[in-house]
């Protein structure tokens, strides 16, 4: 059987003139604000139990804010490399950048392991008080985002980059919509960092 | 198009795979299974008596209040006492468990297909404490009309915590592990419990209320011995016992100070 | 006064309120549903359309809806502001003082049984920790017997006694899961929170026994309308007493875990605390 | 597959009915996926609804063997011994019928079937904004269903502590609980996906001429919706994620310190070490529950009084009275629901402060509600009402839901709530809105748009039978509900409330309830065999039989398969222009010069 070609979607590459807005970055931005209400669960979990609690954090255990700090550090530079792949309005973008982008998420998420296989070697289990516990909910919560984040800007070079040969616009479109992707991401890391590393 | 379509169902798939690994990985643990020779009851045995060192509380003597669930009072003729402490004549104790913790020698023990009797007549579980083979049936019995829920708080073997509705007379259950020991507990009625040994080998013996033991058809051989009380806590013992030999041994549990 | 229909006795000060809020809002219910549905039923008989075939663009003009909806809103906020904000403050508030002489009992949930902890002659609670619970051995609530103040201390399984017209306080709190402390003749509601205590004030008004005697009385009433069994009725009540609901979903037997209140007077429930006090002296022996 | 005359060569493309399940499989076509929904969906509102029989045969005869269940399940088995349910079944049941019922059946009718089907078509658009997330929506959703229903296979059976899972109690459950946070987990995700998709398609497919103030009153309805879920789903997933830590990995958000269970208290194994679990809070998980469960309420009745409209406008002939304030008062109505939550939670110990507070926001958010409603109602003043049998169902739900939003009145004050809170009364109020209310309006709606899918339609006498014998069966199980609640009988008792003395007099009625249920099963049955005899045998319809104005009837029916129109239909005016004075016939479409 024959699948007859799919109709065209209107505004999947160009902006809808009343609303400015194409359907991805809609979309995206729909996402994004899912994705805050939760962290923003994750979060004000997180503040409840730290009010409640007496001593916080329960004890001297601490993730190494030096780990954090780089974390924060390779996220700058996934912000950098995805803007850096913008390439004019009509030229499809840089390939490199996104394998510079991927190879920082890629760092990201082995910094998280070595910080797991650290904590778990020192019997900081999730189990030893909620402050570890939140710990690693909301790192995990945040590395599973940056897993897919890295999995949608490998998609660009490897798939998309041979179709933007004919249509840039609609590889211009994906770029964009990954960087708003990863400038929430590093926005929400501020956060992370912030109150699990520094507080 | 399809290929799409393949991996989104594939990612479906992966998380099903990972949540059915997550509940399985706490139930079936493999177990090493060497070969092992056949068993041959052997002459020798362990015998003793288990004798209680202190005063008697006063709490024997006061009866459980059963008057907070009614249903009971009505099928109990006696009055209901405390069983964390059981004396017979001359301080002897019952409810101990005596069992060989090491020293066996590896031998496939043949597992009785009779069932151990459990029965909650009259709102208490008899026998309060008892053991049980791997893979032996427990057969838990419900004789009158009332509701218990036979709550079983196993660590190796899985918990199960099971409604006897007052139509169910019985129910079967088996354990998979060897655990020692597993609390009973009926939620219904909160006095209402019960210890159960899971053992991997036929060589126990729980004490009476004359406080009497004996472990039969070992082999000659060195062996750890164990007595373990609910609330007295465990003694232990080494001892040799010769090809033919019954060798007596005796444990004078006390109070323990706290 | 009117009294809301299929509400259970009501044995408490506090529960009058309650009844009174719950006639006034069902009578504001009531009335809404009649005038709405008589203006439904009106409209689909006069504009259906064999009767009005053609229908008219413009529609209703009148601003009687307008009116309708104002006036839902005015007695809603009426029922807010000028009774249940109040109540409410009451209830959370004026948890009665010293002066007042309340009695003080602390509530235990557990799957599924609710514990009694009352403190004794000496009006002071027993230091309590979770390591000294011991279902086995009467000691639900962990009540640690080396404390002075928990000598006298009293504990009951499933039964609550309280002295008559005298202010309440129950700390209600869990040892396991969520469970709601619910005194269905005293109007008393209040979930039990593990990790959290609340107080929740009341004023027994009935004893058990007036309480058996009116239900006797109203049986008595209308035994000429059901024929047979009276004496069976009348044995029953005999047999009731207030009870204590759980009113929240709490594992297996949460449809059965049930206690007793019995309201007595000041004399006997003395009296019943006396020889409580005496029994659990003996029977808390842990190991 | 059918034979077919080679005289209609394009059948198996444009009657969905003859599509071939392979073709439907693969499809990221809103209208398969629609239909999808719709079928998955109904199944599952079979499921609860036998799921909720078998929990009423155990209320009316706490006790007794349910005939015919030893057979069924063996006389040995774990769940009902001899015929007989065991409490920890009965739980496992109630659980199950909440969840299936709100997650896997009303929602995806409403959202998914309802939604995915006619919102792009009455938009004039081609299809969603984005089709591959519209099916993996529909496949996410499936497979959360598949892995709830699966729990009930496991050793401990499926998930028993309540749809709203509270903990500790659902930390020290078994595995079906962790199953049930699995597929809430995969609904989560398809809702989410499902809601973006939604309003994208919305605010960005709309035709020329569609502008916000022109949409159908059912698209505004949705979108709403669609913004609910997705500010709502969110936390939950958060507190889903958290509480499968606490059952998985041994953290304890949700549990304080010092818990007893059954006699010992609560400990993880740590490292190797035993270390007793605590430091969480057990509220915690209430109030994210709750700030997704009560938009999720809004969720459950918004689309409902869209698709009422709809029906209602068509079958009057008049335009809708008061558009605007409806779409004000809904816009209005899923902000306010979002400040509601914690009127769930009276009864915990808060302060008069807050509780004064989620009090007032209650009563405000019921007065939308009432707007609408006395729209809905000013919208028949004038009309020429036909009583076809979508319109007697249109017309069902408004007082159905009309009793179910008085009834929430004193549940919403804190007074009220203290005799009422976790009784039947509870029950009732949301059956009458969930039940009473919205599966009317799905009812009505599927009797509306039938036509439009298949291109059939649907039998009206069959239709009439079962619109009253429904109407007055709900009203027979649900009545005396309230006389139940009234006398304070808690709710998810396995025995009815045969264990305590005060609810005695009102345990006859148990029985009552029950032989209307199962008499309710029975008057599905015109229902079933109308829907399936109509999909083959039902007369061919024209493109608009109901002569309506919304775009979906500018296509043909059913639709065509890719694009849905031969040429994107312009609008040129609001949405139910009927009996426009000065014009011939009694009804304007959107899409005429």
């Amino acid at each position: 059987m024959t699948t007859p070609r799919p109709p065209e979607i209107p505004y999947s590459v160009t902006p809808r003139p009343d609303t400015g807005f194409t359907n991805a970055q809609l979309g995206m931005g729909l996402f994004l604000v899912a994705d805050l209400m939760l962290f923003g669960g994750l979060l004000s979990s997180y503040v409840l139990l730290r009010v409640n609690a007496g001593v916080w954090p329960p004890d001297q255990h601490h993730p190494v804010a030096a780990l954090g700090a780089l974390k924060t550090g390779l996220l700058f530079l996934i912000v950098a490399a995805t803007n850096a792949a913008r390439h004019g309005k009509s030229s499809p973008p840089r390939p490199l950048f996104f394998w510079l982008t991927a190879l920082a998420a890629l760092a990201f998420l082995a910094t998280t392991g070595a910080e797991y296989a650290k904590a778990l070697s020192q019997g900081m289990a999730p189990g030893v008080n909620t402050y570890i516990g939140m710990f690693y909910a909301l790192t995990a919560v945040h590395a599973l985002h940056v897993l897919a984040g890295l999995v949608a800007t490998l998609s660009i070079p490897i798939l998309a980059v041979p179709l933007g040969k004919t249509d840039p616009l609609r590889l211009a479109s994906r770029r964009s919509v990954t960087a708003m992707y990863w400038y929430f991401l590093t926005a929400v890391w501020f956060v992370i960092f912030a109150v699990l590393y520094l507080a | 198009m399809a290929a799409r379509w393949m991996t989104q169902v594939a990612i479906g798939l992966a998380l099903l795979v990972c949540a059915m690994s997550c509940h399985s990985g706490e139930t079936l643990q493999t177990k090493p299974d060497e070969p092992a020779a056949p068993f041959v009851p052997g002459s020798s045995a362990i015998t003793g008596t288990i004798k209680y060192d202190g005063a008697v509380p006063e709490f024997l003597k006061v009866p459980i209040d059963t008057s907070a669930v009614p249903d009971c009072a009505a099928h109990r003729t006696t009055p209901l006492y405390r069983e964390d402490l059981v004396l017979g004549e001359g301080q002897a104790l019952a409810n101990v468990i005596v069992h060989i913790t090491s020293g066996l020698p590896k031998r496939a023990y043949p597992v009785p297909t009779e069932p151990v009797e459990l029965t909650q007549a009259g709102c208490q579980y008899a026998p309060h404490v008892f053991c049980i083979r791997v893979g032996q049936p427990l057969k838990v019995l419900n004789p009158e009309p009332m509701m218990h829920n036979v709550n079983a708080n196993g660590k190796a073997n899985s918990p199960f915590n099971m409604s006897m509705v007052s139509s169910v007379k019985e129910k079967s259950v088996e354990f998979d592990r060897p655990e020692f020991v597993v609390p009973f507990k009926c939620d219904v009625h909160p006095w209402m419990n019960a210890y159960c040994a899971v053992m991997d080998h036929p060589f126990f013996a729980v004490t009476g209320k004359d406080g009497k033991f004996t472990i039969a058809n070992l082999d000659a051989g060195t062996y750890d011995i164990e007595a373990w009380h609910e609330a007295l806590g465990v003694q232990k013992a080494k001892l040799q016992v010769a090809k033919d030999e019954t060798k007596t041994i005796d444990f004078t549990f006390t109070k323990p100070s706290k | 006064m009117i009294h809301m229909p299929g509400l259970p006795f009501l044995a408490s000060k506090d529960g009058a309120t309650i009844d009174f809020s719950l006639l006034l809002i069902h009578l504001l219910m009531l009335a809404m549903l009649l005038a709405w549905g008589a203006v439904f039923v009106i409209i689909l008989a006069r504009f259906r359309r064999s009767r009005h075939p053609k229908a008219e663009y413009a529609g209703i003009k009148t601003r009687l809806a307008g009116w309708a909806e104002a006036g839902v809103v005015v007695a809603e906020a009426a029922m807010l502001v000028g009774i249940s904000i109040p109540f409410w403050a009451t209830r959370v508030n004026a948890v009665p003082g010293a002066d007042q002489q309340p009695v003080e009992v602390r509530v235990v949930a557990q799957q599924y049984v609710w514990n009694v902890h009352y403190p004794g002659p000496d009006g002071k609670f027993g230091r309590t920790n979770a390591l000294l619970v011991d279902d086995k051995a009467g000691n639900p609530v962990g009540l640690d017997r080396n404390d002075p103040a928990a000598k006298d201390d009293v504990i009951a399984v499933n039964q609550l006694h309280l002295p008559v017209n005298r202010p309440v306080i129950v700390h209600l709190t869990s040892k396991d899961v969520i469970h709601s402390f619910a005194l269905p003749e005293l109007r008393v509601k209040r979930d039990a929170i593990p990790g959290m205590t609340v107080d929740v004030p009341f004023t027994p008004t009935v004893t058990t026994a007036q309480f058996r005697n009116e239900l006797k009385a109203e049986a008595t009433r209308s035994y000429s309308e059901k024929p047979g069994g009276l004496a069976d009725q009348l044995a029953a009540i005999d047999k009731r007493d207030y009870e204590i609901a759980c009113a929240q979903m709490c594992g297996l037997a949460h449809y059965r875990m049930r206690g007793t209140l019995v309201v007595q007077t000041q004399d006997e429930f003395q009296k019943w605390l006396k020889e409580q006090s005496l029994r659990s002296s003996v029977v808390e022996e842990t190991w | 597959m059918t034979s077919h005359s080679p005289s209609l060569p394009s059948k198996a493309e444009r009657n969905p009915a003859a599509f071939s399940f392979r073709a439907a499989l693969v499809s990221t076509d809103h209208k398969v996926i629609g239909i999808l929904y719709g079928v998955t969906a109904l199944t599952f509102l079979l499921t609860g609804f036998l799921i909720m029989m078998l929990m009423r045969w155990q209320l009316a005869y706490p006790g007794r063997a349910l005939p015919g269940a030893s057979a069924l399940f063996g006389s040995n088995s774990a769940r009902m011994p001899g015929g007989v349910m065991v409490p920890e079944f009965y739980y496992q049941l109630g659980a199950m019928h909440g969840t299936i019922m709100v997650f896997l059946a009303i929602v995806p009718l409403l959202v998914g079937a309802f939604g995915t089907y006619l919102v792009p078509l009455q938009l004039g658009a081609p299809n969603t904004a984005f089709p591959r997330l519209t099916r993996l929506g529909y496949w996410s959703y499936l497979a959360g269903g598949v892995v709830w229903l699966s729990s009930f296979a496991l050793p401990g059976g499926a998930a028993q502590s309540g749809w709203t899972s509270y903990p500790p109690l659902s930390i020290i459950a078994g595995h079906g609980q962790t199953f049930w946070l699995i597929g809430m987990i995969l609904i989560i995700v398809s809702s989410i996906a499902g809601a973006i998709n939604m309003i994208v398609t919305i605010i960005q497919l709309r035709v020329i001429g569609l502008t916000y103030m022109r949409l159908p009153f059912f698209v505004w309805s949705q979108l709403v919706t669609a913004f609910l879920l997705l500010l709502a789903f969110p936390p939950l997933g958060a507190a889903g994620i958290l509480q499968l830590m606490d059952r998985v990995v041994d953290t304890s958000f949700f549990l304080p310190s010092g818990l007893v269970v059954s006699g010992a208290a609560l400990t993880a194994n740590v490292g190797g070490q035993t270390i007793p679990r605590g430091g969480g809070s057990a509220l915690l998980w209430q109030h994210l529950f709750w700030f997704l469960a009560h938009p999720e309420v809004y969720v459950l009745v918004l689309p409902a009084m869209g698709m009422v409209a709809e029906i209602l406008a068509n079958n009057a002939r008049k335009p809708l009275w008061g558009y605007k304030s409806m779409v004000y008062g809904t816009i209005f109505l899923g902000v306010m629901s979002m400040l509601v939550w914690a009127h769930h939670m009276f009864l915990t110990g808060m302060g008069t402060v807050i509780t004064a507070f989620f009090q007032a926001t209650t009563m405000i958010v019921s007065i939308p509600s009432i707007i609408v409603l006395t729209a809905l109602l000013a919208s028949l003043w004038g009309g020429a009402i036909r009583f076809n049998t979508p319109m007697l169902f249109a017309l069902a739900f408004l007082p159905m839901f009309g009793i179910g939003g008085l009834t929430g009145l004193p549940l919403g004050l804190a007074v009220t709530d203290i005799h009422l809170h976790d009784t039947y009364y509870v029950i009732d109020h949301f059956h009458y809105i969930v039940v009473c209310g919205t599966l009317s309006a799905i009812f009505g709606g599927i009797y509306y748009w039938f036509p439009k899918v298949t291109g059939r339609a649907m039998n009206e006498r069959l239709g009439r039978i079962h619109f009253w014998s429904s109407l007055v069966l709900l009203n027979c199980i649900f009545m005396p509900m309230f006389i139940q609640g009234m006398a304070g009988v808690s709710r998810r008792l396995y025995d009815g409330g045969l264990s305590y003395a005060h609810a005695q007099p009102v345990l006859k009625l148990n029985v009552f309830i029950t032989h209307a249920a199962f008499a309710l099963a029975l008057a599905q049955i015109p229902f079933i065999v109308n829907l399936l005899w109509s999909l083959r045998r039902g007369p061919r319809v024209e493109a608009n039989p109901w002569q309506a104005t919304t775009l979906e009837w500018a296509a043909a029916s059913p639709p065509l398969a890719q694009g849905n129109f031969e040429t994107p239909p312009v609008a040129h005016r609001g949405p139910c222009e009927y009996s426009v004075p000065g014009k011939d016939k009694d009804y304007t479409p959107q899409w005429e010069q």
